[in-house]
C-alpha cells in the first residue's frame, strides 16, 4: 500500500452505550482506492465504528482524522459534505415515499427558486437505478418494493452522493446472487476511480473476492489489520471467534424416512404462486431455492396463515389441515422464521424475555397465571443454548446487534416446540461463528424427528444443509434436485429458466 | 325521565296545517343546562299551541356556532327568528344577516350590541347577581366569609352575575371573600371545587353559586363535610331540584328567572309581531328571590 | 449510595415529580398536608384514575379511546333511572357496568372489524354516545338518592372513603392483569409490533376488543361512582374527562405509540393532576389565572419527567 | 373502464364519501343544493378546514397540535385589542398573524428542545393559552367593528366569500409547499422514519419547529377571521376546535401515525363535517339527536372510507 494515500485514520476510539463498552480504544487505517474489509462477530462494534464514521453517532473518546486533518461529525450531513457515505445495515427509507424521493432525501434536485424538480428526479433516479442494474420505476413507492430492492435502492442513494470514502455495511444480507455481481462490478469501477471502501459482510468469500485488506474486531476491540491475500479463511475466523472453526456445516447422513410429515398439493394464490406441490419428509431438510421473486419466500409464509385464505390443500401427516392464520399454524407444530425480523419477527421495543416466550405463553403459565420464574427460566435457557450476547434478559430487545436479534427469534421458535419449520433466510446478517451454532441447531433439531424448510439466497448455505432442493421459478416449482446433484451451477440454472446441468 | 318526544308531534302538526304554516327558528346558546333546556321547553310549549313550526338549534355556548347555527337557520324562510345569544357582541354580526334577509329577529335572555331587533325579552343578569348578594347581606347581617362559585369563565351569564354579586358584595365592608372558583355552569365540578374550599377555609359563612346546577353540587360538598348548618347557600335559576332543596332546608335560596315562560312569551311575542300587533321593544322580566317563605308559590312552568 | 438515590429518583420519575409538587404544595397552604385534605384529593382524583387506567390498556396497544366521557354520562343516567325506576341498588350497579362494557366492546368491535383509525371511531363514538345521553335524559339531570347507592360515592369503609378502595383494587387487578396474565403481555406486544404479535399465533383483534371493553367497564365505574356521590346523573358529566385521563396516562410515562409503559404510575400522574386542581383552590389562584398556572405546570412536569430520563439513561452507564 | 371508475372512486376516497352525503343531503331538503347554502357551507367550513390544514403538517410529521383552538382565542383577542386601540387595520392583521406563529414556535421548540411528546406538551400550552385570554380579557368579550377589519371575514370578493378566497390560497400554498419544497418532502419523510430522515442529513428538529408554527399561524390567521366575522373576540373562542380539526384531517385519510396522508383531502373533510352541522339544522332535527346523527354519520363516513381502501388495494393487484 506504499503508493496508496492515507485517507481515513481513527486512534483510541472509544464508545460506551448505557451499560455496554461497544468500542474499546479501536483503530482503523482506511487507503485511497481501497477495499478494507471489516470483520467481527456480531456485536463485535463494526456498525457502531462505521455510524461514528458517517456522523450519525459521537464517539466517547479517541481520536479521527480524515485527509489528515482532525475531525468529530456532529450529523451525517457534515460527514457526507467532506465525503464520506455509507449504507446503513438497517433500511433507512421511507416506505410511503417514492424510490426516486429516497435516493435524493435531503438533496432534491431543486430549481433556482428552490422548487423540486420532480422530472429531473425522476431522471437522475432512472439513471443511477440502472446504474445498479435494475429496473425499478421511480414513483414506486418503497414500501411496495422487496428487500433486495430496497437494498438496491439504498446502494443507489449511496451512489448518488459524490463521496472519497464509501461505507457498506453488509449490502449483500439481503441480496441475491445476480445483485451481488452486479454490485461487486460497482465497487470495481468505485475502485477505479480512486474511492476508498469499507466493506462489512459475515460472508467469508466475499472478503476474499473484493477486498484488498482487512481488519478485524473481537469485542469492541482491534484485533488486527493485514492484506487480504496474506491471509486466508481460517485465520480470520479464528481471529473473529478467537478460537479455530473446524467445520461451518454439520456432516449430515439423512436417510429419508418413510413418513410424510407435510404435503403441500396445487397450492395457488394471487399471481404469485401458481399451483405448487410438494413434499417434506420426517427429519429432512428441505432447500428452496428461486430468484428474486421467484415466490419461495411468499410461499412459506402463505402455508403459516399469514395471509390468511389460499387455494390447494395442505395433508399434515396425512390429514387435511387448513391453516388461515398464524395461531393455527402455530398449533399444527409449524413455525416461520421470517426473513424479516424487525417487522415480523421481533417486538423490538420490549425485552428479550418477553420475545422469547410471546409465542408459547402457555408454557410459562402456572395455574393459569404468567410465572415470572418459568419466563426467566425460559429465557435463560435459549439464551444459553444460543449462545445469545445479552446483558440481561432483560434488555430490550432494540439495543441488541442483529445477529443476536436473530438468535432471539430463534429461541422463540424453539420454545413453541415446532414439528414442522420454515426458515427465511436464517442466517442473515449473522456471524461466521454463530451461523455454525445454528446449522448445527437445525442438525439437531432435525434428528429429533423435526422436519425444516429452509429457504435462503446464501447457496453454499442452501446445498451444505439441505438433504434434498427444489427451485422456484415465477411461483413455480421449477426442479427438485436430489443431495447428490444439489450444486451451485443446477441451483442457478434451474433458477434462470434453462434446465439443469449435469 | 320524560323523552323529549314533542318536535315529532310538531311534525305531525305541521303535516295536517292545511294553511300556509309559521315558522319561527329558535337559536338557542346552549341546551347543555336545565335553565336553557326550560327555555326552548317553554318556546315549544307556545309553538304548540299556537301551531307554529318551531326550529331549535344549539350553539354548544359557541358564538361561531351560532353564526353558523343562524344562517342554517335562515336557509328556511322563517317569519321570525328568535335567538338566545352566546355573546351580545358575536351575535351582531348573525343579526345583520337576518336583517339581510328581512327575517325579524328577536333576542332573548341577552340583548345583542347591535343589529336590528324587534324586540328584546329577557332577564337582567346583573340584577339577579344584586338580589343575590343583597340576600347574603340581608341573612348575615353584612358581616361574614364569602364563597363566590362562578359560572363558565368568559361567557356573558357568568361575567354578569359575578359583576352584579360583587357590586354588592364590595361595598358590604364586612364581607370577606375567602374563595373565588369557576365550576362551568357543572354540579360535578362545583361539587369538587366546594370541597377543596371547604378543606381551605374553616369559617365560611356564606356562598354563591351563580346556578342552580352548582348551587347542588356545592351543597353535596357542603352536606358530607357536615356543614350544612353554618353556611348560607343561595343558588339561581330556581330549577326543581333546587326548590326541593330549599323545601328540605339543605339550600336557602336561588333566584327565580323562569326560563319556561322566557321561552313561552318570546313565541307568544314573535306571533303577535307577525300577525302585525304592536309589541313592546324592552321587556325585562323580573327576577324573584325564593325563600322558604315564598318557594311554594313560585310558578317555574306549565305542563 | 448517592447513585443509588439517584438512580430510585428517576426509575420512579412521576413519583418523583409528584413529590416535588407536594412538597411545594405543602409550603404553600397550611391546609394541603392535613389527613382530610390528602383523602379528598385522593377522592377526587378516583374519577380521573380509574378512567386513566382503562386509558392505560388502551394507550399500551397502540390505541385511543375518546369515548370514555361520554360512556361515563351514559351509564351514569342509564344507572341513576335505573334505580329511579326499580328501586334497585344492585340492579343500578349492574347497568352501569354493563352499559359502559357494551359502549366499549362497540369501540373494540368496529375498530378491529372494520379497522378504523381508534381516534376517529372513539370520536364518533364520544359524539354519538353523548347525543344519546342527552336524548335520555332530556337535557335535565336524573335524581339518584338512595343510601346504599349513595354509599358507592360517599360511603367510607375503616375511615378511607369508598372511592377510594375502588380505586386501589382496580389498580391492582390492573397490574395484576398487566404482569400476570397472557393477556396483558400481549397488551404490550400489540403496542411494541403488532403483526410480530399477530404472527406470534395471539388473536390481536381479541385481545383489543378486549381492551377497549375494559376501557369501556372502568368509564362505565366511573360514571357510577360519579352519579353516586352527586347523587344525580348529569347529562354533561364526563365532558373533557378523556384529555384529563390521557394526560394522567402520559404523565405516568406510558408512550403514546404504544408498549411501553406501566398501570401504577397513571395513578400518580392523575394524583399530579388532581393535586394541582387542589391546591389552585386552597390558595384560592384567580379561576381565571389557575388555568395559566395549570398548564405551566404540566409543562414543567413533562419537562422535568423528560430530564429525568435523559439522566436515568446516563447514570446505566 | 369500469375499473377505471372504481380506482377513480377509492383513490378519492374522502371526495366520493363527501359527495355521498352531498346527494343523501340534496335530497333530504330542498334548501341545500342551492348557490346561497352552499357558499354558506364552505364559508362556515373555512374556519374548521383553515386550521386542519396546519393539521395536516403537524400531524404528517407524526405530531399532533391540540393547542390550536386556544390559539385562535388569543390572536382574536390581541388582533381585537389592537384595533380597538390602534385603529389600524393592518396592524391588528398582523398582531394575529404573529401571535400564532409565536405559540406555534413555542410549541414545536418544547417539543423538539424538551424532547416532549407532543400532545402533552400542547396540551399543556392549550391550557396556559386559554388561562392568558381569560386573563387578559378579564373574561369578557372584546369588540372589533370596523369596516375594513370586518371585511376579512364578512366581506365578498368577486360574489365569493371573502373567508373562501383564504381558504383556497391557503390549501393551494400548502399543496404546493408539500409537494414542490425541500421542506415538504421532510414533513412526509419525519413521519415516515424520523432516523432515516435524521441519517440523511435533514436537520429533522427544525422541520418539526417549523411545523408547529405553520399549523400556529394559521391558528392565528383563523382567530383573525373568526374575530372579523363575529365582529368580537370571544374568551372561550375556538374551544373544541382542535378535535374537529383532527378529525377533518383523518377524514381526509392522513393517517395519526404520520408519513402518510395529504392536504387536499383535508378540506373534503372538514366538509363532511360542515355539511352534516349544516343539513342536520335544515331538516331541523332535534338538537339532542343531532349528536346521534353526526356520531353516526362521522362513524359511517370512515367505515365507508375504510372500505374503499381495501377495494382500492385489492384493485392494485
Ligand atoms: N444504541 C445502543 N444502545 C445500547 N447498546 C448498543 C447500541 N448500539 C449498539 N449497542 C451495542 O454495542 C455493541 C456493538 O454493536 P454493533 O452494532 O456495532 O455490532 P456489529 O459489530 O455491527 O454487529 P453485527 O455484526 O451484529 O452487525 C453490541 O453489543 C450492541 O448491543
Ligand atoms: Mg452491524
Ligand atoms: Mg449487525
Amino acid at each position: 500500500m506504499a503508493d496508496k494515500k492515507l485517507i481515513l485514520e481513527l486512534e483510541n476510539i472509544t464508545k460506551i452505550f448505557p451499560g455496554v463498552k461497544a468500542l474499546d480504544n479501536v483503530k482503523l487505517e482506511i487507503y485511497e482506492g481501497e477495499v478494507h474489509a471489516l470483520c467481527g462477530e456480531n456485536g463485535a462494534g463494526k456498525s457502531t465504528l462505521m455510524k461514528i464514521i458517517s456522523g450519525a453517532q459521537e464517539y466517547t473518546s479517541g481520536n479521527m482524522r480524515y485527509q489528515g486533518k482532525n475531525v468529530k461529525f456532529s450529523s451525517t450531513k457534515e460527514a457526507q459534505e467532506l465525503g464520506i457515505s455509507m449504507i446503513y445495515q438497517e433500511f433507512n427509507l421511507i416506505p410511503h415515499l417514492t424510490v426516486a424521493e429516497n435516493i435524493f432525501l435531503g438533496r432534491y434536485p431543486v430549481s433556482k427558486r428552490g422548487i423540486i424538480d420532480w422530472k429531473k428526479m425522476n431522471q437522475d433516479a432512472i439513471d443511477l437505478i440502472a446504474k445498479v442494474g435494475m429496473n425499478i420505476s421511480p414513483k414506486k413507492l418503497v414500501k411496495d418494493l422487496s428487500v433486495a430492492e430496497a437494498q438496491m435502492i439504498e446502494i443507489s442513494k449511496c451512489l448518488s452522493i459524490n463521496s472519497k470514502v464509501i461505507i457498506m455495511d453488509e449490502p449483500t444480507a439481503a441480496l441475491t446472487d445476480e445483485e451481488i455481481e452486479c454490485l461487486f462490478d460497482i465497487i470495481e469501477n468505485l475502485k477505479k476511480e480512486n474511492i476508498a471502501i469499507i466493506y462489512i459482510s459475515h460472508r467469508m468469500n466475499e472478503i476474499f473476492r473484493i477486498t484488498d485488506r482487512v481488519t478485524i474486531f473481537r469485542d469492541g476491540k482491534f484485533i488486527n489489520s493485514m492484506l487480504t491475500k496474506d491471509t486466508d479463511h481460517d485465520e480470520i475466523v479464528r481471529l473473529m471467534v478467537g478460537s479455530d472453526l473446524t467445520n461451518l456445516y454439520p456432516k449430515r447422513d439423512y436417510v429419508r424416512s418413510k413418513e410424510v410429515v407435510f404435503e403441500a398439493k396445487n397450492i395457488v394464490y394471487k399471481n404469485s404462486i401458481k399451483d405448487v406441490s410438494f413434499k417434506l419428509y420426517k427429519g429432512e431438510i428441505l432447500g428452496i431455492a428461486g430468484l428474486l421473486g421467484s415466490g419461495n419466500i411468499l410461499l412459506s409464509k402463505l402455508l403459516a396463515g399469514y395471509y390468511g385464505d389460499y387455494d390447494g390443500e395442505v395433508l399434515i401427516k396425512g390429514k387435511k389441515a387448513k391453516i388461515k392464520n398464524p395461531a393455527q399454524a402455530l398449533s399444527k407444530g409449524i413455525f416461520v422464521v421470517s426473513d424479516d425480523r424487525k417487522n415480523e419477527g421481533l417486538v423490538l421495543v420490549r425485552n428479550v424475555k418477553e420475545n422469547i416466550s410471546l409465542a408459547s405463553l402457555k408454557s410459562i403459565m402456572s395455574n393459569g397465571l404468567l410465572s415470572d420464574k418459568k419466563d426467566m427460566e425460559m429465557s435463560k435457557k435459549e439464551i444459553d443454548k444460543l449462545n445469545i450476547k445479552v446483558s440481561s434478559p432483560h434488555q430490550i430487545v432494540g439495543n441488541l446487534s442483529g445477529g443476536n436479534q436473530q438468535k432471539v427469534v430463534f429461541g422463540k421458535m424453539l420454545e413453541t416446540n415446532p414439528e414442522i419449520i420454515f426458515l427465511n433466510e436464517p442466517t442473515r446478517g449473522i456471524d461466521i461463528g454463530a451461523k455454525a451454532e445454528i446449522y448445527n441447531i437445525m442438525h439437531e433439531l432435525t434428528k429429533q424427528g423435526i422436519s425444516i424448510v429452509l429457504i435462503t439466497s446464501d447457496l453454499p448455505e442452501l446445498i451444505g444443509m439441505s438433504d434434498r432442493g427444489l427451485v422456484m421459478r415465477e411461483g413455480e416449482v421449477a426442479a427438485s434436485i436430489s443431495k447428490d446433484k444439489l450444486t451451485q451451477e443446477n441451483v442457478l440454472s434451474y433458477a434462470a429458466g434453462a434446465g439443469g446441468v449435469e | 325521565g320524560q323523552k323529549a318526544n314533542d318536535t315529532s308531534k310538531e311534525d305531525d302538526n305541521s303535516k295536517d296545517g292545511g294553511t300556509k304554516q309559521i315558522k319561527i327558528g329558535l337559536s338557542m346558546n346552549t341546551l347543555n343546562n336545565p335553565f336553557f333546556v326550560d327555555v326552548s321547553n317553554g318556546a315549544k310549549k307556545g309553538a304548540k299551541d299556537n301551531d307554529v313550526e318551531l326550529f331549535v338549534t344549539d350553539a354548544q355556548n359557541q358564538p361561531s356556532k351560532q353564526q353558523t347555527d343562524v344562517e342554517n337557520l335562515l336557509q328556511k324562510d322563517l317569519d321570525l327568528l328568535i335567538i338566545d345569544p352566546c355573546d351580545s357582541d358575536a351575535i351582531v354580526a348573525a343579526i345583520e344577516t337576518a336583517n339581510e334577509k328581512d327575517v325579524p329577529v328577536i333576542t332573548i335572555d341577552r340583548a345583542a350590541k347591535g343589529g336590528e331587533v324587534v324586540a328584546h325579552m329577557g332577564f337582567n343578569a346583573i340584577h339577579s347577581g344584586n338580589i343575590a348578594g343583597e340576600y347574603l347581606v340581608d341573612v348575615l347581617n353584612g358581616k361574614g366569609k364569602i364563597v363566590e362559585i362562578m359560572g363558565i369563565m368568559g361567557t356573558n351569564v357568568a361575567q354578569d352575575r359575578s359583576k352584579g354579586f360583587n357590586e354588592i358584595v364590595d361595598k358590604t365592608e364586612g364581607f370577606e371573600v375567602v374563595a373565588t372558583q369557576s365550576a362551568n355552569f357543572d354540579r360535578a365540578e362545583a361539587m369538587k371545587v366546594m370541597e377543596n374550599i371547604l378543606q381551605a377555609n374553616a369559617e365560611i359563612d356564606g356562598v354563591y353559586a351563580a346556578n342552580d346546577e352548582m348551587a347542588l353540587g356545592a351543597l353535596e360538598a357542603i352536606e358530607a363535610a357536615g356543614r350544612l348548618d353554618e353556611i348560607v347557600l343561595i343558588g339561581c335559576d330556581a330549577i326543581d331540584p333546587s326548590l326541593e332543596a330549599i323545601r328540605g332546608d339543605k339550600l336557602e335560596a336561588t333566584i327565580a328567572e323562569p326560563p319556561f315562560f322566557l321561552g313561552k312569551n318570546a313565541v307568544l311575542m314573535g306571533l303577535d309581531y307577525i300577525n302585525g300587533k304592536e309589541i313592546e321593544k324592552n321587556i325585562i322580566l323580573d327576577s324573584t328571590l325564593v325563600t322558604k317563605d315564598n318557594v311554594d308559590d313560585i310558578v317555574t312552568k306549565e305542563e | 449510595m448517592k447513585k443509588l438515590g439517584l438512580k430510585l429518583l428517576t426509575k420512579y420519575r412521576t413519583v418523583s415529580v409528584l413529590v416535588l409538587i407536594l412538597i411545594i404544595a405543602t409550603c404553600l397552604s397550611n391546609s394541603f398536608l392535613t389527613f382530610n385534605n390528602l383523602l379528598n384529593v385522593i377522592r377526587q382524583v378516583s374519577i380521573i384514575a380509574i378512567i386513566a387506567s382503562g386509558m392505560t390498556f388502551v394507550i399500551l396497544t397502540g390505541g385511543i379511546d375518546l369515548s370514555v366521557g361520554s360512556i361515563v354520562a351514559i351509564s351514569g343516567a342509564l344507572s341513576a333511572y335505573t334505580l329511579l325506576n326499580t328501586n334497585s341498588v344492585v340492579l343500578a350497579i349492574i347497568v352501569a357496568l354493563i352499559v359502559g362494557s357494551i359502549c366499549g366492546a362497540f369501540n373494540g368491535i368496529i375498530i378491529t372489524k372494520g379497522n378504523l383509525p381508534p381516534f376517529i371511531a372513539t370520536l364518533a363514538v364520544m359524539t354519538f354516545v353523548r347525543g344519546f345521553v342527552l336524548v335520555f335524559t332530556n337535557g335535565s339531570p336524573i335524581a339518584a338518592r338512595m343510601k346504599a347507592y349513595n354509599f358507592i360515592g360517599k360511603g367510607y369503609l375503616f375511615g378511607i372513603p369508598f372511592p377510594i378502595i375502588i380505586l386501589i383494587v382496580v389498580f391492582a387487578i390492573g397490574f395484576f392483569i398487566l404482569k400476570y396474565t397472557a393477556f396483558g403481555r400481549s397488551v404490550f406486544s400489540i403496542g411494541g409490533n403488532r403483526e410480530a404479535t399477530r404472527l406470534s399465533g395471539i388473536n390481536v383483534k381479541r385481545v383489543e376488543t378486549l381492551v377497549y371493553t375494559i376501557s369501556g367497564l372502568l368509564a362505565g365505574l366511573t360514571g357510577l361512582i360519579l352519579t353516586a356521590r352527586l347523587g344525580s346523573a348529569q347529562p354533561t358529566a364526563g365532558k373533557g374527562y378523556e384529555l384529563d385521563a390521557i394526560a394522567a396516562v402520559i404523565l405516568g410515562g406510558t408512550s403514546l405509540s404504544g408498549g411501553q409503559g406501566a398501570i401504577i404510575p397513571t395513578v400518580f400522574g392523575a394524583l399530579i393532576l388532581g393535586v394541582l386542581d387542589n391546591i389552585l383552590v386552597l390558595i384560592d389562584v384567580n379561576p381565571f389565572a389557575s388555568d395559566i398556572v395549570k398548564g405551566f405546570v404540566i409543562l414543567l412536569a413533562v419537562l422535568a419527567d423528560s430530564k429525568f430520563k435523559s439522566v436515568s439513561s446516563k447514570l446505566d452507564e
